[in-house]
């Protein structure tokens, strides 16, 4: 096996924060090595020394045997390293055949550009990773799970033999990641050799032959898959012995909060959407790609308010027109782009959380700064939010403590309905079993939970019912017992389920 | 503690220090107002201090003088933009013991102890659209370029034309009224529209200096000889269009005496030569000046062409 | 596609419409000199716009250009005025215009400062200084080669509408067909991930506001050579007239998006009203509330565009 | 877990916390060390520079640039812009003097006219960017050639309005106890009054909210359409007051009123530290920096300086306080690759 790869104790730190101290890591052809760790630990500055979006402090790096002293894009590129980063870089103004082609294509400026070699191209790599995104749309209008799919397959395109994929799953549904696992295998079989990084350890266990654990900057352990389970895992990356994950609690439910009958919003496609969600309950919407889940998550937040269809909250018929509204009647939203609308990374911890709930913090208008960081610190006490102050930019957490202080936003305004669009997407296993602890606690507590994911265990862990969604609509509700992985993406796939479907 | 900051800015010691305000820099007929203003500086030893809005706008001139009434100078001489704007703050120089002249435009004539009258709006309208006529015998069509609709003095000129029109020639009309803000360019391209959208315009009336040869060079390129300009300018620049025939005339005063006679003036009302009911006054080069009441007259407005443009370099 | 040509075609009919009118109530304004005329009258501003749409697009924006063109112009004459030849002079004017839009570009790529900050206080600056220079005074009696570039006045005409028109289709097909063109598009778009996909949108931005100022220069070397003085204030509001026209031709001021095509025709509508409200006859102080509404509307169309889908 | 994080938050809050609050006011330190440095030299070069009367006049000349420049605070702190302010100076002062001596309306009606014209006109702004999302840019750039140009069209070459009644060119030429500047008064009240909003109350945090990120905003429940309407409609009413006391102060109306005041407002508001691209900003930062650009056009004046050079010293002031700023926010945590990968999240910056 060729060595693709080699970094000897390699250093990184940001004005104040240590992300790399000596770590070292090795990457052979033909084989997967996955690298896990909580958030923060350094998994994407790791990868992003590599690739030379960051240039490491010190160390040595060794790309296909040589070793590079002044890292870039560009060198790493020609050395053969492929990328898969962990906020898709795409331009969203241009056509995802020019953001693929722009990955391939020479760097040289005086270059005629052939748009029709570009279309085919993409065409074609789409196509790998089983997608049919038209070359010609633009990228800010594909959802973020097509955008992962043009990231990867602007990786593929790459003759690359070495691939570098940062959480490429996060965003994606089963379907996707099955295709990825099967794009991935291929590869191995090319001899090229691939680094995986991902919080979701179920698919670390399948297809990684390698395990590196970091914790905190350092390079905790590196084990064969055959010689580690998952525990073991866990207990490396956190350091102590993890609760179990999906703790759930039962609880007995209480009257519907939410009610929908014949739900429509012609602008997202969303249409004849029955459900009803009770206190107490946490309903799990599972579905592929594209289902139309988040999207009913914005009808239900007034964001992309329903034209038809009646909505009712705690009994009560309420039309639903503004995120505000929604908030007045006690319905949350935990967004699913974290950093785009989760929270606001520029404003202090404190102000992102009373954000939703001025009027608990003021007096007829008067901000009570008080008040504020009273109601701010005990939420950051009790998720637990890690930061190092109240008035510290919230861009400067972990992306596991921004979802926190996302959540914790909610929490102030004491809702009623909390709906969760993917909660722990790219979060790692301890902030995970956490924010599911709390979960169940709100439920406890006698909230009502509809909770989106594309993590089938989550779902099937955390849920008393779950809904199935496709096509924009629900083709069908399933109990707990009833609910298995497989008759879940059956239905998601739209293959069964039209004869139980709710008529709409 | 005043008479040393007096001191610090001035070794010759109790010097007369006079402010002048332009409507507007960089407007060739203000620039040569200046040069006269200089040069009597120079002879008469005092401290002139020039400035001004850099763009026509009215509340500009009110600052300078605000902050030359807390400077402290001896006299303040100022070209009123806007009259009844200027008029408020010049009083309040007066009251706070300043000498006030106005030159060029008057304000309110209680605002200020002498106006140096060159011409009054109604002069100016009157032999503008006379020699409009007379370039056009009396018939005919003819627009009109102005350097602005907002400037106070502009609007009064204009008014006083077209006043001078409806009440002397009936068999003129005018065709088209442009304001090209003081941009060349602007008067260069309106004047050429004109010339274009009008087949049978005879002439074109510029009231503005920095507007004036550019209409000529659009009349020029144009190629309708038939086509005349005429109006408010300095006679340097317009001095090649008057030799080619393209300009018919320049009305203005002599402009560089203008700002001479403006600071001889000033120095003298300073020293206190220049009492109420004084009949003239001794201005340098240009010998004794006639005064009316309050208004010290250079003469009317002076008509360059062919014949006599030469002989200014302003 | 229509829908992705929707801000030309608006605004292209807008700008037939306008000609319409024209031919119906004063044919006369399609006489051949006057065509040359406007056209004379709307190169400059084209040029410049061009420059700006690269600079809009890079979500950069300059609005010191009227200050740059100006004092190039003015460079310019006053060099040829001492007797300098008249190319090395427009050469020195282009060079001048580099180093201006250099000086910005260095602030605002290296620096990471707000362009629109920085272009602001570069404007006053340029402005002001040139004021306080000649005191307004305009450069006369230049030598032969100056205006029309020493030809006649038609072929003069021909000439600027010439340079211009090839300037335009330079650019036009750069943007599109050139991996540079694409970088300032990708850089515009998305900084950091121009810079992981190895594009350096730092000197990317840094080169296009240099370009942007040798348009500048450019464009106020066409201005110069009409008349035959060259005044101090000839760039004075030109930046507002330059970026409503790209706007209203449909970039983008949030970056990444637009044609030169699309600026093309909104120059040639914004610079043809004020000749056109002079054939029509119409009160002229009227004229800046149409351009101000044409801009509004224009914008506003693709605005209703966006709503729809 | 819950205890270790009770501790970070106790412990660490010191430092970067008040780092976090200095860190925006950077540039306002910068802006206060030039305006030290102007006076020191002012007094000494200046004649009559260090006086009681000096200083309100210095204040009462930027009366209505700095209303103009309160106004847009706010604005710009939510990520906006306004170009109309200035134009729509002319079109209120135009409009004050029709309505009282075309309509024959008493002049205090005639001031409410003004007003509420100035009100409406930065309502129509505020829905053409809510409503239909153009860029506050464009549309202001429209409105500003718009509203300038309706106050040419209702002047069309007629004289300025003038001789209004003495109380009222008192509003801006009357000295109370001999010193103290009528309008002066106003212009703490609203300084006062913006300062409370921006940043003492509900809105003035949504203003800061919209102005980091508008979707994060609207994400969050905040009203995003309704703020932003409030900020413009406040800035016409600004633009509004700003032309009443214009003409009072200079006694006359016409469609020449407030050119280019929009850029000394802008200039003002960037210089004291508000970031153009929304977010950051302090009322009092601009307040300084419109004493920085005031004190720097007076005291040249009073040392027999030209208009010119003051503009030159504007430009360079500007340049000099936001690279000052920006090697401190360098000096500070906050990495050059931090603020610019936050950035990107966010919308565009013009
Ligand atoms: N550009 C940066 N500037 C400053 N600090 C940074 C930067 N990038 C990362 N860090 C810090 O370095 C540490 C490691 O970050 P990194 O992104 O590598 O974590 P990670 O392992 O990728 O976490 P996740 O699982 O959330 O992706 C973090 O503490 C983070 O705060
Ligand atoms: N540009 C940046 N500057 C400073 N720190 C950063 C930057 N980008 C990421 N980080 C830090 O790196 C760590 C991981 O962030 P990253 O964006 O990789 O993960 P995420 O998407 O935020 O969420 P998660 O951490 O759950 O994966 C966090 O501590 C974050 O604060
Ligand atoms: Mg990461
Ligand atoms: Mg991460």
């Amino acid at each position: 096996m060729s060595n693709l790869l080699k970094l000897s104790d390699v250093t990184k730190s940001f004005a104040g924060v240590r992300a790399l101290r000596g770590v070292c890591f090795g990457l052979s052809g033909g084989e997967v090595h996955a690298l896990i760790g909580e958030n923060g630990a350094g998994k994407s500055t790791l990868i992003r020394v590599v690739t030379g979006a960051h240039l490491a402090d010190s160390g040595t790096l060794q790309i296909a045997g040589q070793t590079i002293i002044r890292n870039s894009p560009v060198i790493s590129r020609s050395l053969g390293v492929a990328v898969i980063y962990q906020q898709p870089a795409l331009f969203g103004d241009l056509t995802v055949a020019e953001n693929i082609a722009i990955a391939l294509e020479p760097r040289t400026a005086w270059r005629a550009i052939r748009w029709n070699k570009r279309r085919a191209m993409a065409r074609e790599l789409l196509a790998r990773v089983g997608s049919d995104i038209s070359p010609d749309a633009e990228v800010r209008q594909l959802s973020m799970p097509q955008q992962q799919l043009v990231e990867i397959a602007k990786a593929l395109g790459a003759d690359a033999r070495i691939f570098i994929m940062d959480e490429p799953t996060a965003s994606l549904s089963d379907r996707e990641v099955e295709h990825l696992f099967g794009v991935i295998k291929s590869l191995r079989q090319r001899d090229a050799g691939i680094v995986y990084i991902s919080h979701r350890l179920e698919e670390i266990e399948r297809i990684a032959d390698r395990v590196t654990v970091l914790r905190d900057g350092t390079r905790v352990a590196t084990h064969p898959m055959s010689e580690i389970n998952r525990a073991e895992m866990i207990r490396l990356m956190v350091g102590r012995e993890s609760s179990a994950i999906f703790p759930k609690t039962q609880v007995k439910p209480g009257a519907a909060v939410l009610e929908l009958q014949n739900v429509c919003c012609n602008s997202t496609g969303v249409h004849g959407i029955d459900l009803s969600v009770r206190a107490g309950e946490i309903v799990g919407l599972a579905g592929l790609v594209g289902a139309g889940r988040t999207e009913l998550a914005r009808v239900l937040f007034g964001l992309t308010p329903a034209d038809t269809g009646r909505i009712k909250i705690q009994g009560r018929t309420v039309q639903i027109r503004s995120p505000r509204q929604a908030i007045d009647l006690g319905i949350a939203c935990l967004p699913e782009d974290r950093r785009k609308h989760g929270v606001i990374l520029e404003m202090p911890v404190a102000q992102n959380i009373t954000l939703s709930s001025l009027p608990r913090v003021s007096m007829r208008g008067w901000l009570s700064f008080r008040r504020e960081r009273l109601i701010a610190h005990a939420l950051v006490d009790r998720l637990g939010v890690k930061t190092a102050s109240l008035s510290s930019a919230t861009g400067t957490l972990s992306g596991g403590n921004q979802q926190k202080v996302a959540l914790a936003r909610w929490l102030a305004i004491e809702p009623k309905l909390v709906i969760l669009d993917e909660p722990t997407q790219g979060v790692d296993v301890g902030a995970k079993s956490e924010i599911h602890r709390l979960m169940g606690e709100l439920a406890q507590r006698g909230i009502a939970i509809l909770m989106i994911s594309s993590e089938l265990p989550e779902i099937l862990g955390m849920c008393d019912r779950i809904a199935v969604m496709h096509g924009g609509t629900i083709t069908s509700v399933l109990d707990r017992e009833k609910a298995t992985q497989e008759k879940i993406l059956d239905l998601a796939l739209g293959l069964s389920g039209r004869k139980e479907a709710v008529p709409a | 503690k005043k008479e040393q900051a007096a001191t610090v800015s001035s070794p010759v010691g109790k010097q007369v220090v006079i402010g002048m305000v332009p409507k507007s820099k960089g407007d060739e007929y203000f620039i040569a107002c200046r040069k006269g203003a200089d040069e009597a500086a120079e002879q008469l030893g005092v401290k002139l201090i020039w400035d001004g809005p850099t763009e026509p706008e009215a509340a500009r001139q009110n600052e300078v003088v605000d902050d030359w009434i807390t400077r402290g100078v001896d006299v303040i001489a100022v070209s009123v933009e806007n009259k009844a704007g200027i008029s408020t703050v010049l009083r309040k120089a007066r009251e706070k013991g300043i000498k006030v002249i106005t030159w060029d435009a008057d304000s309110e004539s209680d605002a200020r102890d002498y106006f140096i009258n060159q011409a009054t709006p109604e002069g100016i309208g009157q032999s503008l659209m006379d020699n409009a006529a007379g370039v056009m015998q009396n018939k005919g069509e003819f627009a009109l370029i102005m350097a602005s609709r907002t400037a106070g003095n502009m609007i009064a000129w204009s008014a006083a034309v077209k006043a001078r029109l409806t009440e002397k020639y009936p068999d003129i009309k005018l065709v088209a009224e442009e304001a090209c803000e003081d941009r060349p360019i602007l008067a260069f391209n309106q004047a050429s529209a004109i010339i274009k959208a009008n087949p049978n315009v005879k002439l074109i009336m510029t009231i503005c200096a920095p507007g004036m040869p550019p209409t000529a060079e659009a009349v020029k390129q144009s190629g309708r000889t038939d086509v005349k300009v005429i109006g408010l300018g300095t006679p340097k620049a317009n001095a090649t269009y008057v030799h080619e025939g393209v300009t018919q005339a320049v009305i203005l005063w002599n402009s560089v005496d203008l700002g001479y006679l403006t600071v001889h003036a000033a120095k003298a009302l300073a020293e206190g030569r220049l009492k109420v009911g004084e009949t003239s006054i001794d201005a340098g080069r240009l010998g004794k000046i006639e005064i009316k009441g309050d208004n010290v007259l250079l003469g009317s407005p002076f008509r360059f062409d062919k014949t006599n443009i030469d002989q200014f370099n302003f | 596609m229509i829908r992705k040509y929707l801000r030309e075609i608006s605004v292209g009919v807008a700008y037939l419409v306008l000609l319409g009118l024209l031919a119906f109530k004063s044919p006369s304004f399609f006489q051949a000199d006057n065509i040359r005329q406007l056209l004379v009258e709307i190169v400059p501003a084209l040029v410049a716009a061009v420059g700006m749409t690269l600079v809009i697009i890079t979500r950069q924006i300059d609005i010191s250009i009227g200050s740059v063109f100006s004092l190039c112009a003015y460079i310019a004459a006053l060099m040829a005025h001492q007797g300098v030849p008249v190319p090395l002079a427009f050469g020195t004017a282009i060079g001048c215009g580099a180093l201006m839009g250099a000086l910005n570009g260095l602030l605002i790529a290296t620096l990471a400062l707000p362009s629109i900050v920085v272009t602001l206080a570069t404007m006053v600056i340029w402005q002001q200084a040139l004021a306080w220079w000649k005191q307004g005074a305009p450069v006369a009696s230049l030598p032969a080669g100056f205006h029309w570039f020493g030809l006649n006045q038609m072929a003069g005409q021909w000439i600027e509408a010439i340079i211009a028109l090839l300037i335009f289709l330079a650019f036009a097909t750069a943007m599109r067909y050139l991996a540079a063109g694409r970088a300032i598009y990708a850089t515009g778009s998305d900084y950091e991930a121009a810079r992981l996909a190895g594009i350096r949108p730092k000197l990317v931005t840094f080169n296009v506001f240099v370009l942007m100022g040798i348009l500048t220069a450019a464009a106020s070397i066409l201005n110069a050579v009409i008349m035959e003085k060259v005044y101090p204030t000839s760039g004075d509001k030109l930046e507002l007239r330059v970026i409503a026209a790209v706007v209203v031709g449909g970039v983008a001021i949030s970056g990444g998006r637009g044609r030169l095509i699309g600026v093309l025709i909104g120059v040639a509508l914004l610079g043809t009203i004020g000749r056109a409200l002079i054939f029509l006859h119409a009160r002229s102080e009227w004229g800046a509330t149409i351009q101000g509404t044409i801009i509004l509307l224009a914008v506003s169309s693709d605005a209703l565009d966006r709503s729809r889908r | 877990m819950t205890q270790n994080a009770l501790n970070s938050v106790t412990m660490a809050g010191g430092r970067s916390g008040l780092m976090m609050r200095l860190l925006p006011m950077s540039q306002q330190l910068v802006v206060v060390v030039l305006l030290a440095i102007e006076i020191i030299i002012f007094s000494i070069v200046g004649r009559n520079f260090l006086t009681v009367e000096n200083a309100f006049e210095v204040i009462r000349q930027n009366v209505e640039i700095g209303l103009l420049a309160l106004a847009l605070t706010p604005v710009i702190v939510a990520g906006g812009i306004d170009l109309s302010v200035g134009s729509l100076i002319a079109l209120c002062a135009v409009v004050l003097g029709m309505s009282w001596q075309d309509w024959g309306l008493p002049l205090g009606v005639a001031v409410g006219v003004a007003l509420l014209i100035g009100t409406a006109a930065g309502l129509l702004n505020g829905l053409l960017i809510t409503r239909l999302g153009i860029a506050p840019l464009i549309v202001t750039l429209g409105s500003m050639s718009l509203f300038k140009g309706l106050a040419e069209g209702l002047m069309s070459g007629r004289a300025p309005f003038t001789h209004f009644s003495t109380w009222f060119n008192e509003l801006g030429n009357r000295y109370l106890f001999g010193f103290l500047p009528e309008q002066v008064l106003i212009f703490v009240v609203a300084a006062i009054a913006f300062g409370l909003l921006l940043h003492r109350t509900t809105i003035g945090r949504t203003l800061v909210a919209i102005g980091f990120s508008f979707d994060g905003a609207r994400y969050a429940g905040v009203p995003v359409c309704r703020r932003l309407l409030l900020v413009y409609c406040l800035s016409g009413l600004v633009a509004g007051l700003a032309a009443v006391i214009y003409v009072a102060r200079v006694g006359e109306a016409n469609a020449g009123a407030g050119r280019g005041y929009e850029l000394y407002a802008i200039t003002a508001v960037v210089l004291g530290g508000t970031s153009i691209f929304g977010g950051r900003g302090t009322v009092a930062g601009t307040l300084l920096a419109l004493f920085a650009i005031g004190i720097l056009r007076n005291g040249l004046r009073l040392a027999d300086q030209p208009a010119e050079l003051a503009g030159v010293l504007v430009g360079t002031l500007l340049i000099v306080a936001i690279i000052g700023n920006k090697l401190i926010n360098q000096l500070t945590d906050l990495s050059a690759g931090r603020t610019l990968s936050i950035r990107r999240e966010r919308g565009n910056p013009t």
